[in-house]
């Protein structure tokens, strides 16, 4: 397969990313909160949607054949991508937040019991957050937080201390939605294990900007969602070691799930069903497949390369601007940028931001505790993804000094 | 002056701006202007959260007339804010009932009300018109 | 709007129905399972997934705005086509299982306890059964079951009896989607709320077939699938009563359901977004929307007609068949036909079907406990939706007839 | 014969169907004749289950070889058995383990083979090799 290491050629894949909003070029910053989707992924979709179309596994019609090796498919898409074991591993969930539900659910009600300390970091996102919270309620197990440093670092110093025997379960992002540094999580699966822990890697956004290896990073559970990876919403991924999702009892019951059933008790199906209740959005999981294998035809040298520059552009950049304060700093950064300006409210930079056609996104960014850690109430996320250009940073940097100008 | 008037006021203000940078300017210029709340307005009882900024509005009924004070933390939405209790403040509560605020939209600010903007403002507006239901039934009854 | 009175105009509508399989002209009779989907809705996906694309509710920028409306104005749709208190009533999910496996859990971990008892009947989906067995191994409560005739019609003689105070919940189906009989709901939820019982209605096929007015009802919680009503997979819906829901704790934690978060705990959203944590298949609802659009746009009259007489001459065709048994007899059918013939069995008669073009399910169903209320291990099932055709039901009837020469 | 033969043998018999309605028959032919496992070995420790029809599947190690027998209660789904234990029945474990069963495609039968046809086909082929692996393991044990 000849490799994409041409912005034009990639962009040309994205009929969102021509359109034009209030006027302007669309100049699409917001890729950390959902991502534009390629022909491969929009014309599978149509296809499905227009008739390959027939409810999977369960009947003996042409149709449903055709759905069913689709949606297998990208199962087994799916495991090659991240290097699973086998694609009994491979549950399909709705989104991230679905299946870090599923763990805190089924997971915990095994594995996890009062008294039990769960170790997630200060910088989490709500949906890595809140489950474990309620997760918590219900088991009497307690939660305990590794600090991030001013730069938005993990307190790796911290770490030996944290993880004492009470820790059974650690679950942490692989990059922050908001500071976008690519975590040491190799380090913390690693130390996690040594302390007898499992962990889960919240890989919504590391999925995107990095080669992901389950059996490299040995994590015990990653999930992540389509929508972000340039596929449908809808879609989501939950990797797990199969010894782990063996014992585990499923969290949804409903059709499909099932081994036998009858009015008193059921049976539980073989990985990977049953965790997969009910009809599942096949067209969208189907179409994941074709995410990835877009994902797969760029060149990573060239869009590592591509990266590092506008990276190093923005950053200079902003950090000439007045009052800046950004948050997320160091070497392994992805091309995520959140800041505050001195005085400015983010709203109100957002909002200039989007009539000159820059979509950044603004406000807490589902992570509360985090603006509190750095004592604002909000910020300015520019999130790009691998079809961005340098042009468009150079648009972002003028029309952040534009805004910057009408609002002081 | 009705509300329809005060409405086509401000419509007939906007509509010497062309383009929406002197728009966006002007509202940031009355954002900036002076509070439109006092500090003791601003508790927590008078907060109306949106995910990206807040809004306090504090109403006061006398004589059948309802006064609104109101203040934003994000310029933009104080500015519009501020639009909104001059056609509100000192209205009975029929008329605010009554009032159908398409001059938002005539002058080009709509996109601040879309249900996305989680800027309160949707929120201020439902938050006046309730004021003036419950006012008006207090009076009835 | 112009309704729709002519089969023509409707089948237009729908590409998937063009086209030829196994060199036969496609005979979809497998629509209980799922709907094929008009263009309308292909139409919207396609225009989102192509770029009227940001992730909702949380951006100041444009298309995250238009996103929003877009899918907001799906529930609106929901709401009008089902008549609901309010838009704080539908709550968007992935699907029926999804939905009955939310109230399964939040309803159940509140207001019902150890010895409490929730009612079924005999003939429900795995999907309205597992759930309840899942939250009765939780929470101590036990499981009843209204039993049905050998026709299929709930045993609506035992409903007194079996609804004694420990009664406290009751989940059926409105339509079997084996025995196709439009139940007698609004009389089981007046029983059931004298009772003192609340009552969820399982509406995969119920929202197909007929109209549903949930005030009318009275029913707490009503439940359906997008993909079964000519909608986008991956999509679903839960109505519950406000009262309900206020009362309810969340099932799901994660973004968007949250009021304010800190590291020790967080508040819920108002309802709707209290049980839609992180970003839903905001596409896939939109477009849920569009297949709304679609269903009222067809002459209510003309369809129920069409619908009958196609009903009168398979019930009469399938009767001439020697040896055949068929499930769920009655006046309020709906046109779905389940049966088996003696000495054949039903994977062989699909298959055989399938090479003739017409697909149709066979198998348990997912209703293994009915399955064995028959005494059978399958059977076959054809489901018409209002786009099939009295030309399409003589060619089922005929190549039944060919296959069973062929297997006799 | 070796498997490759046995296969090429049934690939030239189907060559004469000329239609898939032919083929069915002839298919539906083979699963009406006598039955190929014995009411024994029809237990639940044999039962491949499948969504749709069942499959029994019994395995003998003889000599170095392993002897399958096996039955659907459907039909067609026998039929396809009856083939598959002609082609592995007898064999070595090593012959087994590395048979590629294309000609299952080549006679048009694979649609019963994809992974939606819940009738236990695919299961009983993946049993068929893992006995073969486990018989092998025990051997070389
Ligand atoms: C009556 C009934 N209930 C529940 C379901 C489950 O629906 P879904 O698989 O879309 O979640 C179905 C669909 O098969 C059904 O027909
Ligand atoms: C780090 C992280 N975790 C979790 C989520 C939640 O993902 P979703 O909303 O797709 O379920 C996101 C997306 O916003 C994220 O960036």
């Amino acid at each position: 397969m000849e490799l994409y290491n041409n912005i034009e050629k990639i962009r040309e894949q994205f009929p969102a990313l021509t359109q034009r909003v209030n006027n302007r070029e669309l100049v699409y910053f917001d890729n950390g909160a959902t991502a534009q989707k390629p022909v491969g992924v929009i014309n599978l979709l149509n296809e499905m949607n227009s008739g390959v179309n027939g409810n999977i596994h369960r009947a003996v019609h042409e149709l449903s054949a055709r759905s069913t090796i689709l949606y297998e498919g990208a199962r087994d898409a799916v495991k090659l991508f991240i290097n699973a074991g086998d694609r009994g591993e491979i549950i399909f969930t709705s989104g991230t937040t679905a299946s870090i539900n599923l763990v805190a659910n089924s997971y915990t009600s095994t594995f996890i019991n009062k008294g039990d300390i769960i170790l997630l970091t200060e910088a989490e996102h709500h949906s890595n957050l809140v489950p474990w919270q309620m997760a918590c309620s219900r088991s009497g197990a307690e939660l305990r937080f590794l600090p991030v440093d001013e730069q938005g670092n993990w307190r790796m110093d911290l770490l030996d201390e944290l993880l004492d025997k009470r820790v059974k379960l650690v679950s942490a992002a692989h990059i922050s939605n908001v500071l976008g540094i690519i975590n040491p999580v190799k380090q913390l699966i690693d130390k996690a294990h040594s302390a007898g822990a499992k962990v889960l890697i919240d890989g919504a956004q590391g999925i995107v900007h990095t080669e992901v290896d389950v059996k490299e990073l040995d994590c015990d559970f990653y999930v992540f969602s389509g929508h972000k990876l340039y596929g449908p919403t809808g879609t989501g991924i939950l990797y797990g070691k199969r010894n782990l999702l063996e014992e585990m009892v499923p969290w949804m019951g409903g059709g499909d799930m099932v081994g036998s059933v009858s009015l008193e008790k059921f049976s539980f199906a073989e990985l990977p069903l049953k965790f997969e209740a009910g009809t599942p959005n096949f067209i969208g999981a189907a179409a994941l497949g074709e995410a990835i294998k877009f994902v797969k035809s760029i060149d990573k040298g060239f869009a590592e390369k591509h990266e590092k520059e506008i990276i190093s552009f923005i950053t200079r950049e902003l950090s000439k601007i007045d009052g800046i304060r950004m948050y997320g700093l160091g070497e392994n950064k992805i091309s995520l940028f959140s800041f505050n300006i001195e005085g400015i409210h983010p709203s109100d930079l957002a909002i200039l931001l989007n009539k000159m056609g820059v979509a950044v996104r603004s406000g807490m960014m589902c992570c509360e505790p985090l603006m509190s850690r750095y004592g604002v109430t909000g910020m300015v996320r520019a999130s790009l993804a691998v079809y961005n250009t340098m042009k468009e940073a150079e648009i972002f940097i003028e029309s952040i000094k534009r805004g910057v100008r009408m609002l002081s | 002056m009705t509300i329809k008037e005060v409405e086509q006021q401000i419509v007939e203000e906007f509509s010497i701006f062309t383009d929406w940078l002197d728009k966006y300017e002007y509202i940031i210029e009355l954002g900036k202007s002076l509070p439109i709340i006092n500090e003791k307005g601003k508790d927590e009882k008078n907060l109306i959260k949106g995910c990206q900024s807040r809004v306090w509005l504090a109403a006061d009924y006398v004589d059948g007339k309802i006064y609104f004070t109101a203040d934003s933390d994000a310029i933009i939405t104080k500015g519009i804010i501020s639009l909104l209790v001059r056609v509100f403040s000192g209205r009975t509560p029929q008329e605010i009932i009554d009032a159908d605020l398409l001059f938002i939209k005539e002058i080009g600010l709509e996109e601040n009300l879309s249900p996305t903007r989680a800027n309160g403002l949707l929120s201020m507006i439902r938050q006046i018109k309730f004021y003036a239901v419950a006012f008006a039934a207090n009076k009835n009854s």
